[in-house]
């Protein structure tokens, strides 16, 4: 029984470690626009799909095809940023939701029209099992654990020590005096953005060789369970999302592991409905944001 | 904006676009009205199973070209027209619709996936088409034809009843299992097959120990994995989903799995890519299959033969093998009616008896197809064929 | 023998967090009166209006109104119920829809004796609703916005929204009137007219003000007594004519 | 106003009884001559126009932007699959049950989602999406899960002894329309009475809404709740003339379809919404856009509709449709 408390406990900081990646670009995202960015899981996608592509058809390795897809979701989110979201600063808040819906639908279904809409078999990655405390896991997942670690102190360390991140601290606080202070908010926002962005296509080519499979609607699934995440943690809160997202992971790897696999989706809804209920600004105070 | 108006503009509008739709309704009705016979394919062509789509309608295009190149049923040329289900009841009857409605066919091969099969039939027979599955394996799909009610359903597949029960036979008499762990898809196929599993446990003197259903699109297996691990189970009853396989079997390697506990049910074991995946995992898994690229009969092999040359060397599956196989089993049923009349086809049906890759063909009562269910066993790699079973089944009593 | 007052507010305090935006505010507005706020920027006027008014809730402190304890009511019912209506210091009006429309909505409530009377259809609604635009029309002759009625209101200059949402608040026939600052950011010539307007409300109507306002020569014109509020606080009452010159007062604008 | 637009207003109004009566024709009588599939697409049509309505109702009029209605359109279908598969329930019951049970559900779901401000209201609304889907799949014993439940009978009627069944597609486009008419009606009713007013007002700023005596959260209830009636009679609609409703009725797809329709179509109107309707999915269903096309050309109308046209491609249209005829002529 111990044995399997530590099990699923080690399943959840893997599981944990992904959303986390994948949740703090949303919520810097929204730090500085106040945007749910309802694409952030389409980066996700497009990330894996970079990185199955160039390895099927260019024959490239696992690594080279990290960079290919990070660089190809960089690009694609200056694309996005520079056309859209650097365009949403100070607008309505449903119009945020409406754009990157649409943003969303765009580049879920173009992955469909282009590659079809069938699984496609990821192969790559460093999948062999290793031990670690008694118990087997890939060795992928070790390295989604240390990237994770590693993402979380860059950013800190970004947050408090760059201009940028001072700008992006300055400009998620408040915008007006920003513009006061000759902070280009737009910019600030773009490059968030990016980085968010960039983020999300890292851990989707990061998971993919545990995930193996890639199709078009995978990043729909992730937006979905990033959303709960950033609630939890706090709109806009960088280490609360961290916690969230390990909180989320155990919590959805307990449920799975001891009541049933067909409800572990369940998990991170009913969070969100109980956290809205009861603490909407999320389980944190909202001093500790970035 | 005044409130008054708002419905100002509205009736020339409205009409403009009325009258723009109806022009398109003249148009779409004005389709060609040739003597080719009408035969559609719902299949899923998008979502997550659309491989099997992809599999199925390339192994009826392979039949029908046969069928015309070789003159045709009495000169007539058979036109497949597609619809997709998205493996989805709801997109499946609307494509069932247009296809029965737009592209008028007299005929249609239904849905790989149960649940959708399962809300087809009461639509084929309001509208007198008749329906034949080359590929859905619910039994609950013949319990209520035939003489169960209705008429214009027919299948040419062996049933998760039948498939359950070889399963769970060879699994207890030669393998000496008795604690099994139940890992399946979450539809009518994956709960359908575990419901008779059920069914004969007591018969071969065995118990489930646990119960998980995974959704489509489920990545992460671990905790469940971890939970059958320690839960003392024997083997994994899986009746689950092609794609997610390699997924499933990678993570039991991952997990300690491999090697100690095997996969048995259905699931496309002996796809090669399944194998490549995790070797380790998959060796000494059970599966019961309608079909398999390895069958060794002189059609069988012919059959393989045609789709690698047709289709760039791809091997085919069991879904592409039944549907090519339905289509020639139609078209051997129109000859042998010498019509192409939707009800003298089905009447014909009843009747016939069909030579094909895995045996004759005769239908039961119920119509449902008295065809084998082989059993493979994975070793070192390969599926290697421990027989074909034709089971008969207990219909209920309504 | 004087009558009750109308508005009886009784140590209101407010603070945000640390700070303490309104501490211990007492007064009274009595029937007829047209009460000035005035004090320097920060001082707590406004988050005092809102304690007043229900749209924030007090810490402590007790507000009456016409004999009823209206405290921790909300801005609606407030309104509805109490009779008392205020303005915001930065105007507002429903932007897309015409002045007439305007203040039809600002009368609707008080002409349907509940939320579910508003959601009928039949002639005694339309009749409702004819009457409530006979009056709309009459207030909006008042106010000199014949010209633009059929105008989006969010079209209008500023001072023209001014006196929309002055002619709103007179709709309901309130007994009682907060207004936040009503000749801010609006031309002279126009300043003359909204005084005007409050003026016939006051004596033609008999509704009593309360005024937050920085004009001091509208405030002079206008009140027949003023409030001094700085930090939060209490700093003075009186005449207009005692209030400028009382030195207390002076230092705290200098000072502020 | 100058004498073009004097002849113009003429030459619109004299037009306008034959075009009234032309199109009450073509709906009439639609199914005589109109082929069966494009009857169907118009029947889809129908039956999204009407948590379309709803949805309209919300965002248009009272300018709270929800995602649920997906989720009450599903409510629906449901609670009408369930009534006539285990009670055998006349369509009549059916669809009124399946409007209440879905404005009975909205009603403790609203009480606190619409306490929160637009950020929060959006994503619990989303929630419950994921929640509806969630229990869909999971409650097996009552919705048999991702099996879905299919044979849904089609609708019939019973008075006494009389009764007769909607079996074609020709009957069933009546029996939508007659619905959609009503659901119009309705929403006629609704918005032209003084709470429509109201609602109008606390889409234009709720706080002067609430200083003039409005009592918003009520009528941000009331009116949550009316729009998950509306939704709940599309969805009943919807599954008897599917025969089949599964968890995939709890899909973004619905919902994205249902925002499409009302912001495409012009929010605050009527006529915006019906068009928006045929446009959308009549157009999209019958023109046999492949899913994934569809799908990307909702997105770029999305993108559009915030970035281009605030209110709509209805006033786009009215614009051709005015340089078409009017000046020209």
């Amino acid at each position: 029984m111990l044995n399997l408390l530590g099990e699923q406990l080690l399943n959840g900081i893997v599981t944990g470690s992904v959303y986390a990646i994948v949740a703090v670009g949303m919520t810097m995202t929204f730090g500085v626009l106040r945007v749910i960015n309802f694409a952030h899981g389409e980066y996700f996608m497009v990330g894996t799909f970079a990185s199955w592509f160039v390895i099927e058809k260019f024959d490239l390795g696992y690594p080279q095809s990290v960079v290919f897809a990070v660089a190809l979701t960089a690009l694609l989110a200056i694309v996005v940023g520079y056309f859209l979201m650097r365009k949403m600063v100070g607008a309505p808040f449903e119009n945020g939701v409406l754009a990157t819906l649409g943003v969303s639908l765009i580049l879920q279904n173009l992955a469909v029209a282009l590659f079809g809409g069938s699984y496609k078999f990821f192969n790559g990655g460093y999948i062999e099992p290793v031990e670690l405390f008694g118990y087997g896991l890939a060795q992928q997942r070790i390295l989604i654990v240390i990237v994770c670690v590693l993402v979380f102190i860059g950013l800190d360390l970004m947050v408090t020590y760059s201009r940028m991140g001072k700008s992006m601290r300055a400009v998620s606080q408040n915008i007006e005096c920003c513009e006061i202070v000759g902070i280009d908010v737009q910019s600030v926002v773009l490059w968030t953005f990016v980085i968010g962005a960039s983020l999300a296509g890292l851990s989707g080519v990061l998971t993919a060789p545990v995930n193996v499979s890639v199709y078009g609607g995978m990043g729909e699934l992730i937006t979905f369970k990033t959303l709960p995440i950033i609630i939890m943690g706090g709109l806009g809160n960088v280490r609360g999302t961290l916690i969230a997202a390990m909180i989320l992971g155990i919590a959805e790897s307990f449920v799975a592991g001891f009541i049933g696999l067909q409800f572990r989706d369940s998990v991170g809804f009913v969070t969100l409905i109980l956290m809205l209920m009861w603490r909407p600004h999320g389980l944190f105070s909202l001093q500790s944001r970035f | 904006m005044t409130l008054s108006g708002m419905f100002k503009g509205f009736p020339l509008k409205a009409a403009a676009l009325c009258a723009l739709a109806l022009t398109g309704g003249f148009l779409s009705q004005a389709q060609a009205q040739d003597g080719d016979i009408r035969l559609g394919i719902v299949s899923p062509n998008t979502g997550s199973n659309a491989r099997y789509g992809s599999f199925a309608l390339r192994g009826a295009q392979l039949a029908v070209e046969e069928i015309n190149s070789a003159g045709g049923i009495n000169g007539k040329k058979i036109k497949i027209f597609s619809g997709d289900s998205q493996c989805t009841p709801v997109e499946g009857v609307s494509a069932t619709q247009r296809l029965i409605q737009e592209d008028k066919v007299g005929f249609i091969i239904g849905d790989i996936c149960s649940s959708v099969t399962l809300a087809m039939q009461p639509i084929v027979e309001n509208a007198k088409v008749l329906l034949v599955n080359a590929a859905s394996s619910n039994p609950a799909i013949t319990y209520k034809a035939g003489v169960g009610g209705f008429k214009w359903t027919y299948r040419n597949y062996p049933t998760d009843e039948v498939r359950s029960l070889v399963v769970l036979d060879y699994a207890t008499k030669q393998k000496n299992f008795t604690k099994f762990a139940v890992l399946s898809v979450d539809s009518d196929y994956g709960r359908g097959a575990i419901n008779f599993t059920k069914k004969y446990l007591e018969r071969f003197k065995s118990e489930i120990i646990s119960e998980d259903y995974y959704k489509d699109g489920e990545v992460d297996f671990r905790s469940v994995l971890a939970k059958i691990k320690n839960s003392g189970a024997q083997a994994i009853i899986m009746y689950g989903l092609a794609d997610t396989t390699p997924i499933i079997a990678r993570q039991m390697v991952e997990t300690g799995l491999a090697g100690k506990i095997p996969l048995i049910g259905n699931g496309e074991f002996n796809a090669p890519a399944t194998i490549k995946a995790a070797p380790t995992a998959l060796n000494g898994a059970i599966e019961a299959a309608a079909w398999l690229p390895g069958w060794d009969t002189p059609r069988s092999k012919e059959f393989v033969k045609k789709f690698e040359t047709a289709y760039k060397g791809e091997t085919p599956n069991n879904h592409a093998y039944s549907h090519w196989e339905t289509v020639h089993l139609i078209a051997a049923t129109m000859k042998a009616a010498n019509s192409t009349d939707g009800e003298k086809v089905r009447d014909a049906m009843a009747k016939i008896k069909f030579d094909s890759a895995v045996g004759p063909i005769t239908f039961d009562d119920h119509n449902q197809a008295l065809v084998p269910m082989i059993l493979l066993e994975i070793e070192g790699g390969a599926p290697s064929i421990k027989g074909a079973f034709v089971g008969s089944i207990d219909y209920p009593k309504n | 023998m004087t009558m009750p007052a109308i508005l009886k507010i009784e140590q209101i305090s407010k603070s945000y967090g640390a700070v303490k935006a309104v501490s211990d505010v007492s007064l009274e507005l009595q029937r007829g009166e047209i009460l000035g706020l005035i004090g320097p920027n920060g001082s707590g006027k406004s988050t005092f209006f809102d304690c007043v008014t229900g749209l924030g809730t007090p810490d402590h402190g007790r507000v009456q109104l016409d004999g009823t304890d209206i405290t921790g009511w909300p801005l609606n019912r407030i309104a509805r119920e109490g009779r008392m209506l205020r303005s915001f210091q930065k105007t507002v009006v429903f932007s897309a829809l015409d002045v007439e429309e305007n203040l039809v909505i600002a009368g609707q409530m008080f002409a349907f004796d509940s939320t579910r009377a508003t959601f009928g259809i039949g002639t005694e609604t339309a009749a409702i609703v004819e009457e409530l635009r006979i009056r709309a029309r009459e207030l909006i002759k008042l106010t000199g916005l014949w010209d633009v009625r059929h105008m989006p209101a969010g079209k209008l200059s500023g001072g023209q929204q001014k006196l929309i949402q002055f002619a709103s608040m007179l709709m309901p026939k309130p007994k009682v009137i907060l207004l936040d600052e009503p000749m801010a950011g609006i031309n002279p010539k126009l300043i003359e007219q909204v005084v005007e307007a409050i003026r016939y409300a006051n004596t033609q109507l008999g509704i009593s003000f309360l005024i937050i306002e920085h004009n001091i020569d509208v405030v002079t014109s206008l009140c027949q007594r003023v409030i001094v509020l700085d930090q939060g606080q209490m700093l003075a009452q009186g005449t207009p004519q005692e209030i400028v010159i009382n030195p207390l007062v002076r230092e705290a604008y200098l000072g502020g | 106003m100058s004498q073009l637009q004097e002849t113009q207003q003429t030459w619109r109004s004299g037009l306008r009884l034959p075009a009234i009566i032309l199109m009450a024709g073509l709906v009439l009588f639609a199914p005589a001559f109109v082929g069966s599939y494009s009857l169907h697409a118009v029947v889809i049509a129908m039956i999204f126009l009407l948590p379309a309505l709803g949805l309209n109702l919300l965002v248009g009029y009272t300018g709270l932007l929800s995602l649920a209605q997906g989720a009450f359109f599903g409510v629906g279908a449901y609670a009408s699959a369930l009534l006539s598969i285990h009670f055998n329930t006349p369509f009549y019951v059916n669809v009124v049950s399946a409007g209440l049970i879905s404005g009975a559900l909205a009603l403790p779901l609203g009480i606190p989602a619409l306490r929160l401000r637009a950020t929060s209201f959006v994503m619990c609304t989303l929630g419950f999406i994921v929640i509806g889907q969630a229990i869909s799949k999971n409650w097996i014993s009552l919705t048999r899960g991702d099996m879905g439940l299919s044979s849904v009978p089609k609708p019939y009627f019973a008075l006494g002894p009389w009764s007769f069944s909607v079996v074609s597609t020709a009957a069933y486009y009546y029996l939508a329309l007659a619905v959609a008419g009503l659901a119009i009606l309705a929403f006629y009713l609704i918005v032209r009475s003084p709470a429509g007013r109201n609602m109008i007002a606390i889409r234009e700023n709720e706080t002067l809404a609430e200083a003039v005596g409005i009592p918003t959260w009520t009528y941000k209830l009331i009116v949550f709740v009316l729009s998950a009636i509306f939704a709940g009679v599309g969805g009943s609609l919807y599954v008897h003339y599917l025969t089949v409703v599964s968890p995939l009725t709890f899909q973004m797809y619905y919902t994205t379809t249902i925002l499409i329709i009302v912001l495409g179509g012009g929010v605050g109107t009527i006529s915006g919404v019906v068009f928006g309707s045929i446009l959308f999915v009549a157009l999209s269903e019958f023109l046999r856009v492949a899913p994934e096309i569809r799908m990307i050309a909702y997105g770029i109308c999305l993108l559009l509709i915030v970035f281009k046209f605030p209110k709509g491609f209805a006033p786009v249209i009215d614009k051709v449709w005015s340089a078409l005829g009017g000046q020209r002529a």
